[in-house]
C-alpha cells in the first residue's frame, strides 16, 4: 500500500522551503508547521522574520528559562531578539504587509488548488473562521509558500482541481511541499519539482485529484546537508 | 492638569453603561488589560459590543471571553471567531453556534486598519485583504490602478482598555516589545481611554517626548497595577 | 472718519479669543496673528498646543539663544518644550486632527461669512494656493475661531455675506474676533457680542457687509486683565 | 547583512533616472534633506516629479525650491504652492505662474495620509478634508454614517529623501522632535529610501527596539553627514 511507505517529516517540508528563501528577504511564517522553517539555517543568508504583532527581526526560540513574556512570535511562541529588531503597532505591522514589504509568507491549509487559490480559514458548516493576518498576507506578499500534508487523515486529496473549502485568496501560491514533494504552481497547474524518497510519480499523482505536471528534469526531494 | 490616576480598576470603568462597545488589545496573550476586563466582568455591564483580535483563549487567564462567558457579550468583532484547532471549544464557540453571541469576523490587517481608521477621522479605505472570499461578499468592491480592492469601514468605540508598561501623569504611554500589538491605535480610537500600567507611573516631565508611543491626549485614565494585581 | 478712530490692537484680539479656551483643550493656533493667543496666559486652564508638524504639548516661544533648532510650533518658531510633551509624524498629527481631538483651531482670514464659511487660502487670479493644514483643521476642530481685521486695506468689509473668495470649509466658524469687536457667528448670522471701545454698533455695521444681530446685552470689549 | 552605508551624498542618489518621483520632507526646515537635495541637484535627473509640504521657501538654503529653480522638476505635489505672503515669489510661484511646472495643490493631512496610504497598501481613503472647496471638485464625494468625505488616493515614490536624527547600520531610524514631520512616512512609502543622518550611524543592537522610529527594512541607504555638511 503506497500509503504505508515512509512520507516526509514536517520538518524536511519546511527546510525546502526555508532553502527557497533568498538573502535579506523578510519572511512571515505561520503558526504551527510553517514556524519549522526558523530551524533551518543557510549562514550564506541573512532573513528577517516578521511577526503580525509588530515584531520585525526577531530570533530563534527563547531557551528555556530565557522567556521574556513580552517578546512573542506570531505563534505566541517566546522569542529571542536579534539585534536590529525593530517593533511597530498591529496597524504599521498590516502597512508593512500590504505595502508589499513581505517576501514570503509561509502558511498551512486544508487545501490548495491547482489555480493557487487556497484554504485554511473555515471549517465548512461551522460558524466563523479563524482568519487571523492570513488574509492580508496572502493577498499581499509577494510569495506565499503553503507546507501541508499531501492528504487529509482519512486519505483525500488536499492538491485540487478547485477548492471545496472557503479560500484564503485566490491565485496567489506559487510552491507547495507536502509530505509526497514540492510543487511549483504553474500557469498550467502543479508541477512535480521534487518527489520524496521511494515515491514516483504516478503514486503521487494517484493522491492528487489535480493532473500534476512532470517535467523531465524531476528530481528527489533535496534534504538539508 | 487633570487627574487621570485612578485609585482601582473597579474605579476606573464603573461608569461603563450596558450596550457599550469596548476595545480590547492583546495577541498571543500579551498585551491584554487583564485586570480592566476582571473589573469590567465585576462590574457586570451587558450588551456589550467587544472588539478584539479573539474571543477568549482556552487558558484560565481573564481575557475577553471572560465577559463572553458571563453573557456580558452581545456581539464580537475579531479576527479570530472560530478556534484554530477544532478540538478548542472555547465559551465563545460554544455560544456563536447556539446562536446566543454574534460576530463579525474581520482579517486582521483590516482589523487593525479599521481601528486606525476610526482614530484618524478616515471615513472609509479600500483595502485588497480578503477580495475574492466569502468575506468580501456583499462589500463594495473597486478596481483601482488595476488592482481590486474591498470598502471597509472604520470601527469606533466608547472604551479601549488598555495595558502599557509605562506612563507618565498626563498619559503618554510607553510599551514593552510585542506587548504593544493592537494597544496604541486602541487607546487612539476610543472616546474613553482606560490603562493599566505594569512598570510605573512616573511624574510628568521623565518620558522623553521622543519616545512616547500614545501621547498623553489619547489617555483618560491610569491605573498602577497593584502587587497583587495580574501582570502576566 | 469712523476709520480715524482706535481700533483694537492684534494682541487684543487674540487675548479675548485666548479667553474662551476652557480648561484642558486642544488647541491648534495658524500661523501669523493667531500665534498671539499664546502670549495670553490664564493660570486657571491648563491648554495642549499642538502644531501640525506633530509636536503635541508644546511651550512658548524660545527665549534667545535657547533655542532647539529641532523644535519649532507650525509657523516655524522655535519654542520650548512642556513636560508632557510628545512628538509624533505627521499622518499621526492629522489623525488626531480629522479624529476631532482638536478643541479649538484659531487661524487668521481674509472673509468670513455669515454662514461660517471662511477663505484663508486662496487669492483669485492666482495659481495655487498656501492650504497647508487650513482645510484638515477647518473642516475637523471641534470649534473654529478666526483673528482678523475688520477690513482689507482699502477699507472693504471682510465680514461678508457669501464668501468671495473660495473657501476654506464650509459653515465652520463659530467666533470671529475682529479690530473692532467680538462676533459669534449663529444659525441667523454674525451676532456682535463685544464692540471695540469708542465703537457703536451703527458704525461697525457700516464696515460689515452682512447684516449684524445687535443683541440687548451687547457688552464692551473685553480686555486681560 | 547588505552594506547600506554610503560614503557621499553624490553615490547614494547617482542611479535617480529623469522623470522618477521623490518625496521630499521638512516643515518650516525642519528635518529637510538638505544634503541629499544638495547632491540630487549637482547629479542633474530632470523631468523629476516631487512631493513636498512647500516647493521652496526664500531663504538661501537648499530644499525642494533648489531642484525647482535648476528646471529638475517637471511637477509638484505640495500643500502649499502659493506664498504665504503675496510679497514672496519663490522660483517655483514665478515658473507655476509662467506654466514650465505643473502642480497638484493638497491639503496637508490629506497629503500626510495619501503618502502613508501609499506605504500601507490603502487603494484610497475618504476624508472629510476640503468638502465644499474648490480642491474637491471633480473628486468623487460620499456620504458616511452623515458625514460627507472625498476619495483621495495613495501618492507613491521611486525615491524617499530622508533626514534623521540617528540610524543603525541596518537603517533603523531615530528623529528628534519636529525633525519626524514627514520623514516615517515618507521613508516607509517609497521604493528607494536614502537618508541623511545628523548625528551617528551606531552598530546594528544598539538602539532600543521599542524606540525606533522607522524600521531598517524600509532604509536601503545611509550616509552620516560630514563635518562640513549642512546640518540646519
Amino acid at each position: 500500500m503506497a500509503e504505508e511507505k515512509p512520507k516526509l517529516h514536517r520538518q524536511a517540508m519546511c527546510d525546502r522551503l526555508a532553502m527557497e528563501f533568498q538573502d535579506d528577504w523578510i519572511v512571515n511564517l505561520g503558526v504551527g508547521m510553517p514556524t519549522l522553517c526558523s530551524n533551518y539555517v543557510d549562514p550564506t543568508k541573512d532573513l528577517i522574520f516578521h511577526s503580525e504583532n509588530g515584531v520585525i527581526g526577531y530570533g530563534p526560540l527563547a531557551p528555556a528559562g530565557e522567556e521574556d513574556r513580552h517578546l512573542v512570535n506570531a505563534g505566541g511562541q517566546n522569542v529571542v531578539p536579534m539585534p536590529g529588531m525593530a517593533i511597530v503597532h498591529h496597524a504599521d505591522s498590516f502597512a508593512l504587509i500590504r505595502g508589499g514589504m513581505v517576501d514570503v509568507t509561509v502558511m498551512g491549509a486544508y487545501e490548495v488548488a491547482e489555480n493557487g487559490d487556497f484554504a485554511n480559514w473555515r471549517i465548512p458548516n461551522r460558524k466563523g473562521g479563524g482568519i487571523g493576518g492570513a488574509m492580508d498576507l496572502a493577498a499581499c506578499a509577494k510569495q506565499v509558500f503553503i507546507a501541508m500534508e499531501h492528504t487529509t487523515r482519512d486519505g483525500k486529496p488536499r492538491m485540487l482541481k478547485r477548492c471545496a473549502l472557503p479560500i484564503t485568496a485566490p491565485g496567489v501560491v506559487t510552491l507547495v511541499a507536502t509530505d509526497l514533494g514540492l510543487f511549483k504552481i504553474t500557469p498550467d497547474g502543479f508541477e512535480l519539482r521534487e518527489h520524496a524518497p521511494g515515491w514516483n510519480p504516478e503514486e503521487i499523482q494517484e493522491l492528487t485529484e489535480a493532473d500534476l505536471i512532470i517535467p523531465s528534469d524531476l528530481k528527489e526531494f533535496r534534504f538539508r546537508d | 492638569m487633570k487627574n487621570k490616576i485612578y485609585q482601582t480598576f473597579d474605579e476606573a470603568v464603573a461608569d461603563v453603561a450596558d450596550g457599550s462597545t469596548f476595545m480590547s488589545p492583546g495577541f498571543s496573550g500579551v498585551g491584554v488589560p487583564r485586570n480592566l476586563l476582571a473589573a469590567l466582568h465585576r462590574q457586570g455591564a451587558s450588551g456589550l459590543t467587544g472588539i478584539s483580535n479573539n474571543c477568549g483563549t482556552l487558558d484560565e487567564k481573564v481575557d475577553v471571553g471572560t465577559l463572553i462567558e458571563a453573557g456580558q457579550v452581545k456581539k464580537m468583532y475579531a479576527a479570530f471567531t472560530s478556534p484554530t484547532h477544532p478540538s478548542q471549544i472555547s465559551p465563545f464557540v460554544r455560544m456563536y453556534n447556539e446562536g446566543t453571541i454574534d460576530a463579525e469576523t474581520v482579517p486582521q490587517g483590516t482589523l487593525a486598519e479599521r481601528i486606525r481608521a476610526a482614530a484618524s477621522g478616515i471615513g472609509a479605505f479600500y483595502t485588497p485583504a480578503s477580495v475574492g472570499t466569502e468575506l468580501a461578499e456583499g462589500k463594495e468592491h473597486r478596481k483601482i490602478n488595476g488592482r481590486t480592492y474591498v470598502l471597509e469601514y472604520p470601527l469606533h468605540a466608547d472604551y479601549a482598555l488598555i495595558r502599557a508598561w509605562r506612563a507618565d501623569e498626563f498619559g503618554n504611554l510607553q510599551f514593552r516589545l510585542a506587548q504593544r500589538n493592537f494597544n496604541p491605535i486602541m487607546a487612539m480610537a476610543a472616546r474613553v481611554t482606560v490603562v493599566e500600567i505594569e512598570d510605573e507611573i512616573v511624574p510628568v516631565g521623565e518620558l522623553d517626548p521622543d519616545k512616547i508611543h500614545v501621547p498623553g491626549v489619547y489617555v483618560n485614565r491610569l491605573v498602577k497595577i497593584p502587587p497583587d494585581g495580574i501582570f502576566d
